[in-house]
């Protein structure tokens, strides 16, 4: 690992940041139950910081992110500002997608976040748009497709790998194997082990990664961006990992309580955390701090969109048309 | 009488037809872990077993496409779109397969499908779960489509989409999921293609399905002391009870049309085209059609309530044909 | 003026935008070998390179992501899916992707994207290759649709909507591809939005797009010693400029709606909607919406030709908002 | 190879029979276009005769096949009747679908046809069906769905294998791989040489056959049903041909002529013939006397077709509602 000391910690306060993002937006959530008011779907990215975090990493701001229903961890991890995504999970018009598009749809263009999708592997084909754009216009840019391994069985996935291998696009599939989709567990979805033998069968190289160890995700994901960047195609990338929350706010836990506490042992942040202070690359009271800092700055968040206010009813119709 | 809400209702009819015909089973996303997302199917795989209610990967085309094939071969699959918004990525397995099949095949093929889904907005979801797509089903000829507005109709209806040799869409709601009404104790059956008249009524002429018949009979009641409100449900769209609508133009003479699918384009257009084919000189006063705005369904609580159509758009109506 | 068939009218205002402008490509299933199966690409991929007209794998939907994803960064794609009906396997990129996006997104994201395909019956193709799907897409929120009628409107339409930043379904007839029409020799565009008048008439209005123009105009000229029609052209159905519409029907009172596509549901209730709510007290008479049966499309040469609408029905239409 | 000399000259009838039938259809087609009349699109199955034909001697009345827009020898090899095709394709009401479906929606469920698609990959869903009925109800009946190699590019396909593989349906997946979609040539859709491998993929047998060899294909695909008959689950088989004319009547050809003159080296029948003759299982005066009756029968066909009534155009409403 030959990464500096300030990257490390930077990383880590991101795969915090995620965290804490995921609790105020769980208070926020509920402050609006408490008043009659149903604030659609909340998925929580508790638990897969690793993933977004090790790979965004590797990305620019004129890369391209696709994230999906559980794209919180997304967006942070590629440079949103925490405040506008806060008051997007609240409607409001300083949101981040303009109060339009909620937890499920934050964009931010300007730092190649295009956004989420509500429809399950629905951005696994628009990836192929931006990465299309690069080879077409001879840059260098990459495209990051996130998604879960219950999109794994969209057909238009599959579509897509094999569009992304033929034309050599600068493209990256990351699935997030968080063994669940819903309520339905991996074992009546798959039946195979694992992901990569499918890239590989459309002739494209598979990658399986520990999506807990933020190392081991950001060397893998660092192989394919460079591969990605240097004009040599498509990766897909699956990192196995686990969701520490139910599916959303409003679905009851179906997990084994045994499968959890197996997978609690291996938070990506403490174990990131060990490793730091193994290393010497934090200290436990820059730890402190950090976890502080990132505190405040999500208090401060809650509060920005709290109190900032909804969008003019009669604007209903405003950003239809360009 | 009981008195239940529409999932129990909904799931009544289920277990009723699958204790009676062995080769009804259900199909879909989540819907033996959790009842699917909403419910419905709860407590059907313990009584039924998991092979009766197949848990699915997300793959709607397989597993749509899956149904389809099975009832041609003599099954009646219960197939569930947790949202209509997904049933995009199963359309050509609706459209082009389910829908023409038999026409095709020459009358050779029958395909007793029913596919259950939910649609509608008022939950916060956003423009990707929030659609009315009824209209777009109707438009394609081989599809009933079934709307329920009462778990007395939900049940009814579902069971006899369930027997109903062709395939049945059958669009539920998500904000009617936890209404209750009474249902009968014994065993019943609403037949496909007869509306009902929810509330009678002499000056205006209210039709209205799924969610906008509560919001229809609550203007109706709000307007009580001023105008006569008739409200009719057709209950599903293919057939249309269209007889049932022209008996009320012909007395009323006032034709309101409510659909909370958004405005343009929507099925109160075929309603329109049918009035002005059979009964228009019945007509007193333009008819009018209310909808939601033809955008996508904002996030925003603020935006999504300004967006959808609701009982103040329908008293507005009411109160305008009657003038 | 030149005198060329539709085929070549695309075939122009594809070549003049990519020459125009370098972020136009053109991408869908054998439009470089072939120039697509109806050959509105020809010549392109040798004149512009394959980089450029990029030939697809089967696979709509992956193709239709990819050119909404490179819209969204900034490209201007002309995607062709070979018939309309093949678009039941894309329904979601167009519906709710390419559709939404820009206002999910706040405004931040754009999606200048032409998505070309053909419809319609009358060549023997069966219930799978004959359909006219103009009203699903007019019913979604976000989506223009243009569905020109000659080779002037095509080449004009096309260019406006390559240049334009929000998605287009273009809709052009399989039958209407050989026909000729006269084009001027200099660069032209036809704004979406604007109907026209394509012949005036003061006793009835006939309302008709697509190849019901061409039947519309036909009817009107078989009866011009009994009745004055005057037929208008959308052109473009989202936008729609209902107020061509009206100016017509408060001139005439008489109206007559002509779509090809299955009368149950069609976009002709749509204009109804609009007629009602806004100049219905012009109306002298029931208008009249003419549309093909409500079945899937026959094969049969002998029951296609019974379940397609054309000029005997627009004149018998006509002939009784008339009488 | 231990199948009965009778059995050897019905497979060798039968694709005698289908290759007639294009021959015929073609010029029915051609007569329809001369009076002004265009009879929708035909695709020809010639040259790909031993496909349908090995692997449909395995099926059973009770046994299921889809079948895609290139049907026609789907259809015969299951056995339909080929003046009823004939007349389909004319429109006429004795047609196999009443005229209602035409050359690319022939249907005969009483002996398990269920039907062609004009929807690329349309049937690949659809054969789910079936198979899933077959194991619901505890039957060994086993259903076929045929493709060609364009249509493994689309999605519901991918779906299609992977609930085949998870549910262990009894369903084999025979990819007609012609190396053409209408005029798109392999290599401008499949980046890998071969289509096991994506079976694999999922967790199921795919295999590799040559196309143009009855025998091999019978025997893979023997294979195949006899694992779908025990309960073992699913099969991929690609079968690499070629067809000998263009993609349909209207689009010309757009192959290069070498190879399809290398292709028509390899024609099924001859090859087939040549064996059976080397065998002794067929006479030269048998094979002449097998050509002329079938070329009889076909003649015979023809002419019920033409002299059959078309539907009456009062009843295009019939059959479509049960
Ligand atoms: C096409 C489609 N089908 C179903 C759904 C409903 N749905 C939303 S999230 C989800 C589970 C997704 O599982 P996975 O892809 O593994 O992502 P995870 O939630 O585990 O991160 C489902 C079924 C949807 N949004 N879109
Ligand atoms: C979804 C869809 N896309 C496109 C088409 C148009 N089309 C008909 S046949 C064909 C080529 C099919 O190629 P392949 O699957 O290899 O079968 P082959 O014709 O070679 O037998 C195409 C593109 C269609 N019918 N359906
Ligand atoms: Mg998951
Ligand atoms: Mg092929």
């Amino acid at each position: 690992m030959d990464l500096a000391p300030e990257r490390l910690r930077e990383m880590l306060r991101l795969m915090a940041t995620i965290r804490r993002f995921e609790l105020r937006a769980q208070e926020l959530f509920r402050e609006g139950l408490a008043v009659g008011e149903f604030l659609g779907a909340l998925h929580s990215y508790e638990g897969e910081e690793a993933i977004a975090v090790g790979v965004c990493a590797h990305l620019r701001d004129d890369d391209y992110v696709f994230s999906s229903h559980r794209g919180h961890g997304h967006a942070i991890a590629k440079g949103a500002d925490v405040r506008a995504m806060m008051a997007e999970l609240l409607g409001k018009s300083t949101g981040i997608s303009r109060g339009r598009g909620g937890s499920m749809h934050m964009f931010a263009p300007e730092i190649g976040l295009m956004g989420g999708n509500g429809i399950v592997g629905g951005g696994t084909p628009l990836a192929l748009g931006p990465a299309f754009a690069a080879q077409y216009r001879g840059t260098d840019q990459v495209t990051v497709c996130f998604f879960g391994e219950g999109a794994a069985s969209q057909g238009v996935f599959h579509e897509s790998l094999n569009l992304a291998s033929l034309w050599r696009l600068p493209v990256i599939y990351v699935c997030e194997n968080n063994l669940w989709a819903a309520t339905t567990p991996i074992c009546d979805a798959w039946p195979v082990p694992d992901l990569a033998p499918r890239a590989e069968s459309f002739g494209m190289p598979g990658m399986t990664v520990d999506g807990n160890d933020l190392l081991a995700v950001h060397e893998a994901a660092g192989e394919a961006v460079g591969r990605a960047r240097a004009g040599d195609g498509p990766t897909l990338i699956e990192a196995k990992t686990y969701r520490h929350r139910p599916h959303c706010m409003v679905i009851p836990e179906h997990r084994p309580e045994d499968e959890r506490a197996q997978w609690e042992a291996l938070d990506p942040i403490p174990r990131f955390e060990a490793w730091l202070l193994e290393q010497g690359a934090i200290s436990d009271v820059e730890l402190a701090d950090l976890h502080t800092e990132v505190e405040a700055e999500l208090d401060a968040a809650a509060d920005f969109a709290r109190q900032s206010p909804l969008p003019d009813p009669a604007h209903f119709a405003q950003y239809m048309w360009a | 009488m009981r008195n239940v809400t529409m999932v129990r209702a909904l799931n009544e009819a289920i277990a009723e037809e699958m204790a009676r015909d062995e080769s009804v089973f259900v199909i879909g996303e989540d819907v033996a872990d959790c009842g699917g997302v909403f419910g419905v199917t709860a407590g059907m795989a313990k009584r039924f077993g998991r092979e009766r209610v197949r848990q699915t990967p997300i793959s709607e085309a397989a597993f749509t496409g899956l149904a389809v094939g099975a009832a041609m071969a003599g099954l009646r699959p219960i197939c569930e779109i947790m949202y209509v918004d997904f049933a995009t990525t199963c359309m050509d397995q609706i459209l082009n397969q389910a829908a023409k099949l038999r026409y095709m095949s020459g009358g050779q093929v029958t395909v007793p499908l029913v596919m259950r889904t939910q649609q509608g907005g008022g939950t916060c979801e956003a423009a990707q779960h929030s659609q009315c797509l009824e209209a777009i089903f109707a438009h394609v000829p081989g599809l009933k489509v079934a709307i329920p507005a009462t778990p007395y109709d939900a049940k009814g209806l579902l069971k006899s989409a369930i027997r109903d040799d062709n395939p049945v869409i059958f669009l539920e709601h998500k904000l009617l999921y936890e209404e209750k009404g009474d249902i009968p104790r014994e065993e019943f059956l609403v037949p496909l293609g007869e509306a009902e008249v929810k509330r009678e009524g002499g000056d205006v002429t209210v039709v209205a399905w799924s969610l906008m018949v509560g919001k229809a009979l609550d203007a109706a009641q709000a307007l009580e002391d001023e105008v006569s409100v008739e409200v009719i449900d057709p209950r599903t769209l293919v057939p249309l009870d269209f007889e049932a609508i022209a008996t009320s133009v012909r007395k009323t003479g006032r034709l309101v049309i409510a659909q909370e699918a958004c405005l343009a384009g929507g099925f109160a257009g075929e309603i329109l085209r049918r009035v002005c084919d059979e009964c228009f000189d019945a007509l007193s006063a333009p008819p009018r059609v209310v909808g939601s705005a033809s955008v996508p369904m904002p996030f925003s609580p603020a935006l999504e309530a300004a967006v959808l159509a609701g009982e103040e758009e329908i008293i507005a109506a009411i109160s305008a044909v009657a003038a």
